[in-house]
């Protein structure tokens, strides 16, 4: 493999078929009997709910599992594929859900790895760098290839994932759920990028669960449910509706909210300064108040605060400046578990490591912030039967899917993990609830349980601080929309008042009035 | 709705894991069997019957009265360390400072008894315990708040405390502990006066070692256990081992948990320091430790770092010590050839989990493979 | 007290630093390599008794000390494919399987010294090279220019693996298997291989550390000849950040400590033998509590990779 | 020789005399282990080889509940005689030796029998070898300046260097002799470091205690021009041209007379005190190095008069 390795040097892929792909996995049957086809040029968006299947269909081709049964044919040539290298080799790139990036490492260096150097043994990054920044210029992919990755945005992270496929000369390109993570800015940037790429031959599968993406960007679609196809069609032939009906195996509705029964004061921030990880100002005095029974929807592209602010609120990060009132007591100095006595939960934006425990059972996770409580213990000893009692009632009450509560978390899906994660926040009653990302990479199903749960949480009169880069679920459950940008808020708008030209200005550091101005 | 799967994997990403029972117990008898087989060549070599050989090993540490409470005795200090390696393993604290709290913990019980040896068995007896844990629990607390206040890698200070603690020994057993009657009759000898009888441990068998040290040592195995999986601080033991952010998140102090798992490490092995003081030896001599700080560890590990596990792993590895030793009598080989085997042991037993794992696996993907066929 | 301050007495203490140093570099430089790829090796000590015992070996039945050194590099080489076994290719627990790897050596260089050897012998070995011109300059020369070739081989060392750690792409695939593995593997490098490769040169480098002892600064083999020098190394590394400049600065902190208690003792400086031997260790723990900017362990060490499992 | 006192029944008529041996580090030690080894080997070859004599060993035993599992071994396997060749097993034979009325115990080294009629307690007093050597030394040394590396300050290796010296000062109480610590009996490296420190502090005669001292006497030899005294084995193999003497721990009387004595029916109740006097100690001069007449006319002065008990080293 040279370091020069591009487009033109690599066979052209014109046509993949995975045919009739079984694989199991310990209790599971992950795909079966799978047929799938893709053609050179078209962007192929593959649905369905979570644990359909679809990462493990990718990874086999990816080479990362080999099917236990069926075959991989390109350009109708039989493949095995026993490494990455292979799938590499092929011509295929993949960027993953979870990102395979070394953030020790810069970007230059993360594009190099596994490449041949024009120098060998010797690194030559200045050469690659060189060519990161061609590729940038050319798919509008703006990275800077000396920075560090623990640097990046998630959004400059996702780039150089791409950068990555593209420097190996890859011309079938899987991006396994790459908007999930993306604020709508940051979406539409990408999809310029991939209709690009399209046009320069490069073929696409797209994985997500949003459905509007789907019929934006793709030619055509697949469904998977349960590991099995249940359909494939051409885009424009299809809608939303059946489309949710083919991945669900039901209707989804979509919400209304009662409108606002508005109440006291129940949190309020003033003038919060917070510093970040990297020692910089993450937080530029902050002011809101959220009030019993609201929800306040705080928007803005990732990186800008979002995570400090919730943190902070939370009682895990340190706060410089500033006061957090909780009913009219100041919170500010006190720890995490004193602020949950007191009526506050926070559903974290990275669950699987902020909010749950992967090898703890589900019965444990239910309890990381309540076993201590004199409801469960005697003593310093654990009361195991009201436990379960309790974890039984939560695992019920919210419809959580597991096949016991002994089962390890990490073998549910996301969508089960994070209604379990929710069943524990609301189960305390809380008074203020910070919610981040509660929704990101969860299938619809779930998604519409996890909004019905936060808009019943609002009737019973939890004031909640919604997180989200997703502007669409800002914009249907919030009662009021703040913008974060750089650390500052940028304007409050009312749900009727605002729209989405209006909001996207301010998370791009445009003040409000300016915004009105502009959009009036 | 999200399908409901019945019956997933246990998974071997946590590198701990260790598959079903059955196999938890076959796997490694395989390994050992086939550390064995080597050491059989190697005995061949230096012209000793193999059988022979082993034959002497087993009957050693099985065979006899005498043997069988050798092989606790020994599994007594494995125990004890294992049971602190549980604990700190499950903070995700390593711990190698085994030798050196076991050596604290002995110094500190033989200058307990020896001050206050005027005061009688019932009281002498645990004090002297208590206070040969809380020795070893400072051993264990110092790179515990390294750690925990400053983020200095415990793996650096338990090493070097070892060596510490080793000086320390050194210089105590040959000024202020030094055996009075060395010092009159001109030997020197580098060992401690005689501990007075009532902190003696009660001898279970008459002419043989064996202590009540040993049952206090399983005593202790069950309190760990249900230490680490009945109490809220267990509970937050293992919340900090398997997640520290997922842990700070829910409260828990991470550094706190990760310097008390460690204090309580080396509390364990302080009281293994003790027992052979009190239980074995009857005072404090050099070479008081028998590497049992390192072998706690390998205890451990074997016993799936779960405390009633560790127990008979501590069994199996004591055995192997004193056949081992009852072999190197019989067949006049040299100790070290012992030492090599054991050290196949280990590695073998240890590479033998995979397999576990990968079987467990694949009788649950043949299970539902049978499921969907029939379907 | 004052004598300590003289000139000669800290040319001596510098002098002996450098040679005490000598074995822990190698050591800690190779398990620096190992880390870095993801695998703890706790096993150095016995690779290093087995690269003493064998060099000597060699040495002592032909004569030749470069044929030693090849013996040290050999069967640190077998050691530490033993240790890949175990630990990469059937993922079992590091720090145990290390363990099992000092065992194993341990016994075994003294088996073998028993049955081959049996006695305690010395051998002509790495004699001082002084280096033309710098080893005529005055009390400098002597400290640090007219030692064995392994001694300079060590200290070649750090900057030789600091070029290969931060400039070779091959350094970058080790790094990358050491902190995250899954993201090497999607990109083709064999996670595997470069652990084994990285294992090994740990395992090569603790024979030669070995070697260094039995066939260069010692002349002799005895039983445990490396008294737990391999574990300090392993602490080493630690200590230096998985940096080789830091574990230079580690290593020398520590013997020219250990050179300074000697020195002490030998100018009949009044301090408990037992204190002043315990010096080091402390100083060492110290000097690591005041530092400041500890860096991150490799985020993949002491986890085994199994591809499919994020 | 047939047994005597102790009525054997089943004993044929040409009983291969069966001994034991438990010792703390390797029988290739090159000091005291191999010392007792040695003398044992030595006293099986007079007596005409195995089928007269027959040995066992269990060496490494630093774990004492390990030497005293083996000494009891050895004893319910009927060995005439069980040696416990280290101080620290002591307790272990106390215990022990009861249950074996029949066997002689002997260990060391000590002076303690325990009152006991089956037990033999043996040390070496080895500050008399040590006195000599340092009348030797302080005679030699043209820097005035003697270094001593030891393990730790303890049991032999603490009597040797106090008896050496006192025999410095007997003949030049100027000589200044440092002593340096390892804190371990077996840290060659350390060890090793500290003889050149002592050569780099201008040091031009070394000597020193415990298995580790190999790497001292590496020091000196590499140096080329410092001289060696050895102690418990003559060392002399390892540098042949710069040991000057050894003092030898001589076991074979002693264990000879252990045999006699049990064959005659003694099996114990007794100490042995290796000395000059006794030839359990004995100097070792090396002949490769060519010592001057006068200095080795001290040096015999010297053992006469501990032998004759017109000098006494104070251990
Ligand atoms: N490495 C694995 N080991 C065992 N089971 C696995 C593994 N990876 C996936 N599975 C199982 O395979 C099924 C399919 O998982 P997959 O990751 O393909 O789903 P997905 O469609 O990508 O879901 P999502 O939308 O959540 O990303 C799931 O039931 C999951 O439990
Ligand atoms: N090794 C595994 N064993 C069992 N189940 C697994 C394994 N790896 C993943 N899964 C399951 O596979 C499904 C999807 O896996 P994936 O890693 O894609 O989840 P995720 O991205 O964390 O979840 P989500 O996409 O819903 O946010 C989930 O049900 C997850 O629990
Ligand atoms: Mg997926
Ligand atoms: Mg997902």
């Amino acid at each position: 493999m040279a370091s020069g390795a591009s487009t033109k040097e690599k066979q052209q892929i014109k046509r993949v078929e995975m045919c009739n792909i079984i694989k199991y996995f310990p209790g599971v049957l992950a795909n079966d009997r799978v047929c799938f086809d893709i053609n050179q040029g078209e962007v192929h968006a593959l649905l369905g709910e979570n644990g359909a299947g679809k990462s493990t269909l990718m990874r086999q081709l990816y080479g990362l599992y080999r099917p236990d049964e069926g075959e991989i044919l390109i350009n109708s040539k039989p493949y095995t594929f026993n490494s990455p290298a292979d799938a590499i080799e092929a011509g295929i790139g993949m960027i993953h859900q979870h990102f395979m990036l070394i953030p020790t490492f810069t970007v230059a260096e993360n594009v190099a790895l596994g490449l041949k150097s024009s120098r060998e043994p010797v690194l030559d990054l200045d050469k690659v760098s060189a060519r990161i920044r061609k590729l940038s210029q050319l798919y509008g992919l703006n990275v800077d290839p000396s920075a560090y990755l623990w640097q990046l945005s998630v959004g400059e992270q996702q780039r150089v994932e791409i950068i990555k496929a593209l420097y190996r000369g890859a011309s079938l390109i899987i991006l396994d759920e790459p908007t999930a993570v993306l604020t709508p800015q940051e979406v539409n940037d990408l999809f310029v990028t991939l209709k690009r790429m399209v046009k320069d031959g490069h073929t696409l599968i797209f994985i997500s669960h949003k459905l509007h993406e789907v019929m934006e960007i793709s030619s055509r679609v697949t469904v998977l449910r349960d590991g099995r196809i249940i359909g494939t069609c051409p885009t424009a032939e299809i809608t939303r509706n059946e489309l949710v009906k083919m991945m669900v195996g039901r209707e989804v509705h979509p919400l209304s909210p009662q409108p606002l029964k508005s109440g006291p004061v129940r949190l309020e921030i003033r003038n919060l300064q917070v510093m970040g990880d990297r020692g910089t100002e993450a937080l530029r005095g902050v002011d809101f108040e959220i009030h019993s029974g609201e929800i306040v929807g705080l928007a803005g592209v990732s990186g800008n605060g979002q995570r400090e602010l919730a943190e902070c609120l939370a009682g895990v990060r340190k706060t410089t400046q500033g006061e957090i009132l909780l009913d009219n007591e100041d919170i500010t100095s006190l720890p995490l578990k004193r602020r949950v006595d007191i009526g506050l939960a926070y559903i974290p934006e990275e669950r699987m490591r902020d909010g749950a425990i992967r090898d703890f059972s589900v019965q444990e996770n239910v309890f990381l912030h309540d076993h201590s409580s004199t409801k469960y213990t005697h003593g310093i000893f654990l009361d195991f039967s009201r436990m379960r009692a309790f974890a039984n009632e939560l695992v019920n009450k919210f419809n959580v899917k597991t096949p016991s509560l002994d089962t390890p978390i990490k073998n549910l899906s996301g969508g089960n993990i994070q209604k379990l994660i929710m069943a524990r926040e609301l189960s305390r009653q809380p008074k203020v609830l910070i919610a981040a990302q509660p929704t990101r990479g969860v299938d619809i199903g779930a998604t519409e349980y996890i909004h019905q749960r936060l808009l019943q949480q609002r009737e019973e009169g939890t004031a909640i601080l919604l997180i989200s880069e997703d502007l669409d679920e800002i914009r249907v459950l919030s009662d009021r929309i703040a913008v974060l940008y750089e650390g500052r808020i940028m304007g409050v708008v009312e749900r009727n008042e605002a729209t989405v030209e209006q909001i996207g200005l301010m998370m791009a550091g445009i003040s409000m009035a300016e915004t009105m101005q502009r959009t009036s | 709705m999200l399908p409901v799967k019945e019956g997933k994997a246990v998974r071997s990403s946590h590198r701990l894991r260790w598959a079903s029972p059955f196999f938890n117990a076959l796997l490694p008898l395989a390994g050992m069997l086939l550390a064995l087989l080597i050491g059989a060549v190697m005995l061949l070599i230096l012209k000793v019957n193999p059988l022979t050989a082993y034959g002497e090993m087993v009957a050693g540490a099985l065979g006899s009265v005498s043997g069988i409470t050798q092989t606790l005795v020994k599994a007594t200090p494995l125990l004890l360390v294992g049971l602190g390696i549980c604990i700190a393993f499950r903070a995700s604290v390593i711990n190698i400072g085994g030798e050196g709290q076991i050596i604290v913990g002995a110094i500190a019980a033989t200058w307990f008894a020896l001050t206050f040896r005027t005061w009688p068995g019932w009281l002498l007896v645990p004090s002297t315990l208590l206070v040969g844990f809380a020795s070893g629990a400072l051993w264990g607390f110092i790179p515990g708040i390294l750690k925990a206040r400053l983020r200095v890698n415990e793996i650096l200070t338990t090493v070097m405390m070892n060596a510490i603690a080793l000086q320390l020994m050194n210089l105590l057993i040959r000024s202020v502990l030094m055996d009075p009657a060395g010092i009159t009759s001109g030997t020197y000898l580098a060992q401690s006066e005689r501990l007075p009888e009532q902190a003696w441990l009660t001898r279970l068998i008459p002419q043989t070692l064996l202590n009540t040290g040993t049952l206090i040592a399983v005593g202790l195995a069950v309190v760990v256990y249900i230490f680490l999986w009945r109490t809220t601080i267990g509970y937050r033991i293992r919340a900090v081992g398997l997640n520290p952010d997922a842990a700070r998140f829910s409260g828990i102090n991470v550094p706190f948990n990760q310097a008390l798992s460690l204090t309580l490490a080396g509390g364990f092995a302080g009281i293994a320091g003790a027992i052979e003081v009190m239980g074995v030896q009857h005072r404090l001599l050099e070479g008081i430790t028998s590497g049992y700080g390192f072998s706690g560890i390998v205890a451990a590990l074997f016993g799936g770092l779960h405390p009633i596990g560790t127990i008979p792993a501590a069994i199996l590895f004591g055995g192997l010590l004193v056949g081992g030793d009852k072999m190197q009598r019989a067949v006049q080989v040299p100790n070290s050839l012992i030492d090599a085997i054991l050290g196949l042991v280990v590695l073998f037993v240890v590479g033998s989990s995979l397999w576990s794992q990968r079987w467990a696996a694949r009788r649950q993907m043949d299970a539902i493979k049978h499921q969907e066929e029939q379907a | 007290m004052n004598d300590v301050f003289q000139l000669s007495v800290i040319a001596g203490i510098l002098t002996s630093a450098i040679r005490l140093a000598t074995p822990y570099l190698y050591a800690a430089i190779g398990e620096t390599f190992s880390q870095r790829s993801g695998v703890v090796n706790l096993g150095v000590d016995g690779i290093m008794l087995i690269g003493a015992y064998a060099s000597f070996y060699i040495v002592l039945i032909t004569g030749n000390i470069w044929l030693g050194l090849l013996a040290a590099i050999i069967a640190g080489l077998l050691m530490g494919l033993l240790m890949s076994l175990i630990s990469v290719t059937l993922k079992a627990e590091q720090g145990i399987s290390g363990i099992g790897l000092y065992m194993f050596g341990l016994g075994l260089s003294s088996l073998l010294f028993k049955t081959t050897i049996g006695t305690v012998k010395t051998v002509t070995g790495f004699q001082s090279v002084k280096i033309p011109l710098l080893g005529d300059i005055p009390v400098v020369g002597k400290i640090f220019f007219d030692h064995s070739l392994l001694v300079y081989g060590a200290f070649l060392l750090i900057p030789l693996a600091w070029w290969v750690l931060e400039k070779t792409t091959w350094g970058l695939q080790i790094k990358s298997v050491g902190q995250n593995p899954a993201a090497a593997d999607s990109l083709g490098v064999n996670v595997d291989r470069m652990r084994y490769t990285s294992v090994c040169i740990g395992a090569i480098l603790a024979g030669i550390a070995g070697a260094s002892l039995s066939i260069s600064l010692l002349n002799l083999f005895q039983e445990n000849l490396t008294a737990g020098q391999g574990f300090i190394a392993v602490a080493l590394v630690y200590f230096g950040n998985w940096k080789p400049q830091g574990i230079l600065w580690g290593a020398l902190l520590f013997s020219t400590v250990n050179a300074f208690q000697l020195w002490m003792q030998v100018l009949g400086v009044k301090i408990p033998s037992d204190i002043a031997i315990m010096l080091p260790y402390v100083l060492t723990i110290a000097a690591l509590a005041v530092a400041t900017n500890r860096v991150r362990q490799p985020a993949a060490l002491n986890k085994p990779f199994e591809r499919g499992e994020s | 020789t047939s047994p005597t006192a102790t009525e054997a029944p089943t004993a044929a008529p040409v009983k291969t005399f069966r001994i034991a041996v438990i010792m703390p580090s390797a029988i290739t030690d090159m000091a005291f282990s191999q010392s007792m080894w040695n003398a044992l080997v030595a006293v099986q070859t007079e007596m005409g080889g195995e089928t007269a004599l027959e040995l066992k060993y269990s060496e490494g035993m630093f774990k004492v509940p390990d030497a005293a599992a083996a000494i009891r071994d050895y004893a319910s396997q009927g060995f005439d005689i069980v040696i416990a060749h280290g101080s620290q097993y002591g307790s272990s034979v106390q215990e022990i030796a009861p249950d074996f009325p029949d066997v002689t115990f002997a260990w060391g080294t000590d002076v303690n029998t325990f009152g006991m009629p089956n037990v033999y307690a043996y040390t070496a007093a080895a500050e008399e070898g040590g006195y000599v050597n340092g009348v030797l030394a302080a005679m030699l040394t043209k820097s005035k300046t003697i270094g001593v590396t030891g393990p730790v300050e303890v049991g032999d290796a603490k009597t040797y260097i106090d008896g050496f010296v006192q025999g410095v000062e007997s003949v030049d109480a100027t000589i200044n002799v440092s002593k340096t610590w390892t804190g371990s009996f077996s840290d060659v490296a350390l060890m090793t470091e500290a003889a050149k420190t002592h050569i780099a502090a201008g040091a031009d005669i070394l000597t020193g205690s415990s298995q580790s001292v190999v790497g001292s006497i590496g020091a000196a030899k590499e140096n080329g021009s410092v001289l060696w005294f050895g102690t418990q084995q003559d060392q002399a193999s390892l540098a042949p041209d710069l040991v000057v003497a050894s003092q030898v721990y001589d076991w074979t009387g002693m264990i000879k007379e252990i045999i006699a004595k049990h064959l005659a029916g003694t099996l114990g109740g007794e100490t042995y005190i290796l000395q000059l006097k006794n030839g359990g100690l004995k100097i070792a001069f090396n002949p490769g190095y060519a010592l001057p007449a006068e200095v080795k006319a001290a040096g015999e002065k010297a053992i006469e008069d501990i032998t004759a008990g017109t000098i006494v080293v104070n251990p």
